[in-house]
């Protein structure tokens, strides 16, 4: 579940609810080229078998805050997809 | 910080934590589960949480009406299995005058519900279960 | 009918009274007693009201709310001897929807300080003793 | 503490708060010629030592409701002169 660059950059991705269950998997770490972009994370994770059932500009966190999908993304980052939130 | 609990939730502490001689109004709000949802039947529902991000977006919220507000603020999120009639989320708001208080416990429920990553399963009376998404709800309480 | 009364008030109870299965949000509001009025530092006060108008006026009040807004509302209102930090007034509006939910509240809270009759009577820390005039006043919570 | 009048109608008036403190009591009987309004009412109290300190159009109840001063009296009727309201 890693695509091997150098230099590149090392991102831990977090899935929740529904998103989760469209990919099969709740986590997962990625090798990125760098620089990069929360936009490039949700690529890669489209093209995946599942992929088609996350929409292309979901919501996003970077490191426990939400972000934009274009937010640019550093090595060691947590980033997290978000489906529709449904608290409260 | 502990916003977010898989305990169950009582308002009467949080009217506690909030208040102090020189504050004479306590605005609270409970969000309850219902038993219905869109006109179908719901059981029980169970809430997850990122729950790092949750209780970080819980601790911005309330800062941000603190600091907007002459107001003490607390604030609770349960997660887990709940059933119909369990208090999901609990707000409560003090402040030397009613107006203050009445406006930041709205705030920081409409803030929640905004902002802080949960997610509800309800589990329907037809058996089926759903993630609920209140985008594309007609409405949602 | 019971709207007033000279017992401690608890909001657990009244939410208890005005929650059901369908109803999602309780709104409250608690008005406690403050140490301080218009700069001078308070120490205790007494509550009095016409009683039987104070329960036909509170009943009608609710009455009012629970026509307007699809919501159960549940009303305290305290008379006797209270001390700093104690309940004087209590409300709890149960709705389908929070925004219902909010705004029985604030209406019975704020007709409440208008129509009910009720007198306080504030026992300060220097010594002296005054009827509080609200309309006199420059802010009051 | 009534006045003879016939035909005449007879009403209780309560006084609450700063209003019995200022006439000494907190209810009477008055006997009034009929008709007759709250003003008449509250003309009378004011006229009595202390009925200074009343206000010329206090809030009135009539029957446990709000009224008017210009609200006619009947026979029998409880009538309530109420100091400005601080429940809450």
């Amino acid at each position: 579940m890693s695509s091997s660059v150098a230099p590149g950059l090392t991102v831990r991705v977090l899935l929740f609810g529904s998103y989760a269950d469209a990919l099969g998997f709740d986590q997962v770490e990625l090798a990125l080229a760098s620089p990069a972009t929360l936009d490039d994370v949700i690529a890669h994770l489209r093209a995946l078998p599942g992929g088609d059932r996350l929409p292309p500009k979901p919501l996003c966190a970077r490191n426990l805050a939400h972000v934009g999908t274009g937010e640019p993304i550093a090595s060691g980052d947590e980033l997290a997809l978000l489906p529709p939130l449904a608290g409260g | 910080m502990g916003f977010v609990t898989d305990r169950p939730i009582e308002l009467t502490p949080l009217v506690v934590q909030v208040q102090a001689p020189d504050r004479g109004g306590v605005a609270s709000f409970l969000g309850l589960v219902r038993d219905h949802h869109e006109g179908r039947g719901v059981l029980r529902l169970d809430y997850s949480a990122y729950g790092p991000m949750a209780e970080a977006e819980c601790g911005r919220i309330v800062a941000e009406a603190e600091a907007r507000w002459q107001v003490a603020v607390a604030l609770r999120h349960r997660v887990g299995t709940l059933q119909v009639g369990d208090v999901a989320v609990a707000v409560a708001a003090a402040g030397g005058h009613r107006d203050e208080a009445f406006a930041a416990c709205r705030y920081v429920i409409e803030e929640v519900k905004r902002r802080v990553p949960i997610w509800k399963r309800e589990y329907y009376a037809d058996g089926t279960v759903g993630w609920v998404d209140p985008t594309a709800a007609v409405q949602h309480a």
